[in-house]
């Protein structure tokens, strides 16, 4: 099930297009199963966020107004764990699209708190949600394509996908991610000092 | 695991009491002394407390007792298990930590009839994962467990070194060779609603029978 | 004690008999990571995050319970070493549900510390997820079955340096479990002395005070040190002459 | 007793059996009786009794013969004719036995063995030479084969160090597995300085399909008990454990009551033989956990603790049980004593290979025609193990594997049937000599579904202590399970190997370092298989279902699961 391919990502974004290349890196953000919390750490990159706006094309995020994922991105960092076939469709998606794949925040690098629901298993936990909870709806919904079926287990994004690059942390401070975007930009490997590297 | 044997065929009362008629002299001042009764009066502690006095109540003795426990109870309750702390005068919890590591001691009752299935290499390799699995669809337990009604217990073991025989099994002491999973739910069904098993098998309990020469 | 040579990393470093690797190792500065090993704790040789390199063979021994000897050779950070000891960080990580977000040691736990230290970014293995229960009938302190990595300090210091081992380890291979007393709730534990010294020396948030919410645990060791010094030696000051602030 | 008298009960003993024109051996050992020993051997005594000829035909109850998928067997010997068997006796069978060839002196034919069975021809019997020959729960039968002579030579002629030096050169090894040089072990405890020493005999043989420990002590205790005693003059020791394992009541028992027939004669306890050694020794009966096989945790249960290892050093030679020097071996290591003893280091070393001398015992079975115990000499291939005492794979079905060593061996393919079957060859081919299970499999068995059984089996006794077994253990099983039920992915598969290694390299005792090995055995040898199971999810030998998909499969699985159950 795992499937994380490098532990140290030679790949880089910045690489192929050289340096003094004026076309822009075509970043991306995803967000799976999480709560926003790392994009939201993301936009507290405050004034720094000017030196990527120019740096940078977003072309696919939950803040920019995009439906599909696009083509030939260079860099796409993924919020939030796997814990549904939506999520498993997007993730390979988002692969086979990007040179580099980020799992960013802890939710995709460790299933954390999305995880929890795992010691329970998926029916149950419907039941308990949606059959027996407040305003309960009748069983079978699970099965409409509206609703995407939840997968038996919550997994992180590098048991799903190969991953190139971790940012832990719930959520990553502002400074973890400006060391691993900066060095992303800079075609470097992501190289995050100790304490960056801290879950939770 | 493999409790079940313990308490249903294997003799390690018998083993303690004919050992304990056997003890050199030196012990004897301490077997006179009229055994302490546990404040219940349930007879079962006197055979507890005859091991205690075996070994002298060393706190090294611990195993010995608990199967001795095992054997008088059928499994090992909590109060049990406080009674051997006290005697021994060991903390609780490390009693509690003893009695769960090894697969023999039983902390639950086990079911009237009971199954227990080889998955030795032996048996494994004939397939005796399939007889336990039928069993297994047949009374809707996991292996190590009790059907909620108490009727059944299905068990498996590591060896029981009958390896000629695999697939071997042990239904309420009877010892099946050579099964294939239809016997076996046969077999178990037949036990279970009181009939004696569909195969002529030799019981096991003929291994404690004695054979004298003539 | 006679003298004794042991090369460390290429470096000759003097030590005495009787000294284990762990000591002379981190006599030197040289940090190894630990988990299960506590100054003065019983040793108990079970997380292996302190194995060396020995000798030409390149054995690996845990170093805490290796005694150092005259001639020894060893290495304490070959690429082997490192990749092992990430190897068991992950695989401590993924046998319970450590989930250091919502964790009171969180930015202070030993598990956590060692993690980040060595590398570790993410877990390779399957999460194992059990489902483990919390038991929070003790009057001052909780205990989170999901955070605990069987290191057993608790049951080490409860029984060597309080002396009432109301703590052992029931079970068997990943379905270990500390208990106290005969399994019960902890609050209902006729030995424990709510002493809190299990509560101390534990390095995750698997033993913690009761009322502290995310991140907001400290724990002490130092108390350690002064009871075993003044125990022993009637000796009641720390290392740097002060009294223990957390020791109680 | 004093030797003397000891060969006055010999005699006697041998004159008494001579009276008999006619003795029927019939094994007791736990296989035969559990297809029904113990009624043939009531049968063959009715018979008797009807025919009265309970003054010229005796009926002996033994341990093991051998042929133990044949069993019940009967042995039929008569004065000046070679030893004849029969298998697979029933009670008519016995009574016909009784009356044609006891008293008739015609053989039955239908249930007879031929006696040239390379099953038979191709064993040596050193270690097992008393073995379904005496009635275990006889004293007089052993010392009729000569038995406790060897003690009282030890105790008269030899000094301890010398039966050290004589051990030593004989080059035997310990027979739990490992091979470690026993002599030298002895040696060792011998020169610890202490004023109590034990000696433990480890008969706590957890391996699945591995019961040559449990014969030894069900057919012929007091050998065992006899190499104990000799132990305990070589080391200084005055007390001795046996560490039986609690799924073997039989052989308890019978060990329980040799000692007691022992201590009775003056054969154990205090003044052995009359000499100033003393020497006791006690059972304890284990729980059910295999990691007390390993001997840091065997000394943990025989004081009545968890069983979990600690580690070493110091070495039990060094600090055993209670603190005391302790000298560990295996049952089977102590069943060479006497032999080695009575017929010198010299004969003993005669037998078997340069460095791996003496014979061994294997429980031979699996898919193979005879399944049994057999002891073959060092040096033996397996293919004549397999093939010519075995009698070849049954069905007509293809040779695929010999799994030794339990869940610490591996498996070892056709290609290496010529290999000589000692401690350095079997470890060359990845697998451990191990306790001497010998599990043959066809080509039904599939080899990541065989690593997949053995991993469940360590994960189940890891004691728990040490990080890399209590979850390596669990980690490899999961992936192995993944690889079984068609959902792996070849990343699993580095991973599986990368903790196969770490494991091995890092755990705390022998569990968990030889967890890996029948997962890298079978890695090494069937690596195909892996494949086939992730990259083409089949599996050859039709054993695993593949009832499971690979995660991003779970895409199209899932809703047209959900539509299924809905």
């Amino acid at each position: 099930m795992t499937q994380s391919k490098s532990e140290n990502p030679k790949k880089t974004a910045g690489g192929k297009k050289g340096q003094g290349s004026t076309q822009k890196v075509r970043l991306a953000t995803v967000w799976l199963g999480g709560c926003s919390g790392c994009h939201m750490s993301f936009l507290d990159l405050d004034e720094r966020l000017i030196d990527l706006a120019a740096a940078v094309d977003l072309v696919y995020s939950p803040i920019a107004d995009v439906k599909t994922f696009p083509e030939d991105v260079d860099v796409v960092l993924v919020e939030g764990a796997v814990a549904n076939v939506d999520h498993l469709e997007l993730a390979e998606q988002l692969r086979e699209r990007s040179k580099i794949v980020v799992s960013f925040g802890d939710c995709a690098v460790t299933g954390n708190v999305t995880s929890l629901r795992n010691k329970i298993p998926v029916d149950d936990l419907l039941t308990k949600v949606y059959h027996e909870g407040p305003g309960a709806v009748p069983r079978g919904g699970e099965t409409d394509k509206v609703v995407p079926a939840l997968i038996p287990r919550v997994l992180p994004l590098h048991q799903v996908i190969p991953v190139d690059a971790f940012i832990p942390g719930c959520p990553p401070d502002p400074e973890r991610i400006w060391t691993a975007v900066s060095a992303l930009l800079a075609g470097e490997p992501v190289v995050l000092e100790d304490r960056m590297r801290k879950f939770g | 695991m493999l409790c079940v044997l313990a308490h249903k065929d294997w003799d390690f009362l018998s083993i303690a009491k004919e050992t304990l008629a056997m003890q050199p002299p030196r012990t004897r001042t301490q077997r006179e002394v009229a055994p302490a009764e546990h404040p219940s009066g349930d007879p079962r502690f006197a055979l507890i407390d005859r091991t205690l006095k075996r070994f002298r109540f060393q706190q090294d003795a611990l195993i010995e007792v608990l199967h001795t426990a095992q054997e008088a109870f059928g499994f090992l309750e909590e109060d049990l298990l406080l009674y051997v702390a006290r005697q021994l005068k060991l903390p609780p919890s490390w009693v509690y930590g003893v009695a769960t590591f090894y697969h023999f001691f039983s902390l639950k009752p086990q079911g009237e009839h009971n199954c227990i299935v080889c998955m030795g290499t032996a048996c494994y390799v004939k397939r005796a994962a399939e007889i336990v699995a039928t069993l297994q669809a047949a009374y809707g337990i996991e292996a190590g467990h009790t059907t909620p009604d108490g009727k059944f217990s299905l068990n498996t073991a590591r060896c029981l070194g009958s390896c000629g025989l695999a697939p071997v099994l042990i239904v309420d002491g009877e010892v099946l060779g050579r099964e294939t999973p239809e016997g076996t739910l046969a077999a178990v069904q037949a036990a279970v609603a009181g009939k004696a098993a569909p195969k002529v098998a030799v019981s096991a309990n003929g291994v404690d029978e004695e054979v004298e020469l003539p | 004690m006679a003298v004794i040579t042991v090369t460390i990393n290429d470096e000759l470093v003097s030590g005495r008999t009787g000294q284990s690797l762990l000591e002379l190792v981190r006599e030197r500065g040289i940090d190894l990571p630990t988990l299960c090993h506590l100054d003065g704790l019983e040793e108990r040789g079970g997380c292996r995050l302190c194995m060396v390199e020995v000798g030409a063979t390149n054995r690996l021994a845990a170093a805490c319970v290796t005694p150092a000897q005259e001639g020894m050779v060893i290495y304490t950070h070959s690429e082997r070493l490192v990749r092992y000891r990430r190897m068991i960080l992950e695989l401590l990580f993924a046998e319970r549900n450590h989930v250091c977000a919502v964790c009171v040691m969180n930015g202070r736990c030993e598990l956590q510390r060692e993690a980040y230290t060595i590398g570790m970014d993410h877990v390779r293995y399957d999460y194992l997820t059990p489902d483990l229960p919390m038991d929070a009938s003790h009057e001052r302190f909780v205990i989170d079955h999901n955070r605990c990595i069987l290191c057993t300090r608790c049951v080490r210091v409860c029984d060597s340096v309080e002396g009432a081992h109301t703590w052992d380890v029931m079970g068997r291979g990943v379905n270990c479990r500390v208990i106290t007393d005969l399994h019960q709730p902890w609050g209902s534990s006729r030995s424990c002395t709510s002493c809190g010294k299990c509560v101390q020396v534990c390095p995750t948030g698997a033993l913690h005070a009761k009322g502290s919410s995310v991140a907001e645990m400290v724990k002490h060791h130092d108390f350690l040190q002064w009871i075993l010094d003044g125990r022993e030696k009637k000796q009641w000051a720390t290392r740097n002459g002060d009294p223990v602030e957390g020791g109680r | 007793m004093n030797r003397a008298d000891l060969q006055t009960m010999a005699q006697r003993e041998q004159e008494k059996q001579a009276r008999f024109q006619c003795r029927l051996l019939c094994c007791a050992s736990t296989p035969c009786l559990s297809s029904g020993g113990a009624a043939v051997q009531q049968a063959l005594q009715d018979a008797i009794k009807e025919s009265e000829a309970s003054a010229e035909v005796a009926v002996v109850s033994t341990g093991c013969m051998g042929p133990c998928s044949r069993g019940p067997v009967v042995t039929v010997q008569v004065q000046g004719e070679d030893d004849v068997y029969y298998e697979n006796v029933t009670p008519e069978t016995a009574r016909q036995i009784v009356a044609d060839h006891a008293l008739a002196g015609q053989p039955v034919q239908e249930k007879l063995l031929p006696s040239d069975l390379p099953f038979f021809a191709k064993q040596t019997k050193v270690v097992l030479s008393n073995s379904g020959l005496i009635d275990p729960e006889r004293l007089e039968d052993y010392v009729a084969r000569g038995g406790y002579l060897a003690l009282a030579y030890a105790l008269r002629e030899m000094t301890p160090e010398e039966v050290c030096v004589e051990i030593s050169q004989s080059g035997l090894r310990g027979r739990g597995g490992a091979g470690y040089p026993t002599g030298l072990k002895w040696d060792l405890v011998r020169k610890a300085p202490s004023d109590k020493k034990y000696v433990v005999a480890n008969g706590d043989e957890g391996d699945p399909g591995a019961y040559m420990d449990r014969t030894l002590m069900e057919s012929d205790p007091h050998r065992v008990l006899e190499g104990m005693a000799i132990a305990g003059y070589a080391v200084g020791a005055e007390q001795g454990f046996i560490y039986v394992r609690g799924e073997y009541p039989v052989a308890a028992k019978r060990l329980e009551r040799a000692i007691r027939a022992a201590e009775r004669r003056g054969l154990l306890g205090s003044r052995v033989l009359d000499s100033s050694f003393s020497f006791r020794i006690d059972i304890r009966i284990g729980a059910g956990a295999f990691v007390c096989g390993e001997e840091t945790a065997l000394m943990a249960s025989i004081m009545g603790r968890r069983g979990q290892p600690v580690p070493r050093p110091p070495y039990p030679a060094q600090s055993g049980l209670w603190g005391h020097p302790t000298l560990i071996n295996n049952v089977e290591t102590f069943g060479n004593i006497v032999p080695i003893i009575e017929h010198g280091a010299q004969w003993y070393a005669g037998i078997g290979t340069e460095k791996s001398k003496g014979t061994k015992i294997f429980a031979l079975a699996g898919k193979v025609e005879n399944t049994g115990l057999i002891e073959v000499p060092m040096g033996i291939t397996l293919r004549e193990i397999v093939f010519d005492i075995g009698g070849g794979i049954p069905d007509g079905r293809e040779f695929k594997a010999a799994q030794t060593g339990g869940p610490s061996g591996g498996c070892i393919p056709p290609q290496f049937l010529d290999t000589k079957v000692d401690y350095e060859s079997l470890k060359a081919l990845g697998s451990i000599m191990g306790s001497g299970g010998l599990i043959v499999m066809d080509d039904q068995s599939c080899m990541p579904d065989v690593a997949k059984f053995f991993m469940e089996f360590c994960m189940d006794e890891s004691c728990g202590k040490c990080v890399p077994c209590r979850v390596g253990t669990v980690q490899m099983y999961r992936i192995l399970q993944r690889i079984t039920d068609g959902s792996a992915t070849l990343q699993d598969l580095e991973n599986l190997e990368d903790l196969c290694t770490m494991v091995r390299e890092t755990s705390l005792c022998g569990l968990g370092q030889s967890a890996p090995n029948p997962v890298l055995s079978t890695l090494k040898y069937f690596r195909n298989e892996y494949e086939d199971h992730i990259e083409r999810r089949t599996c050859e030998a039709g054993v695993c279902e593949m009832t499971e998909v690979p995660v991003m499969a779970l895409v199209e699985e899932l809703p047209r699961r959900i539509r299924a159950a809905a």
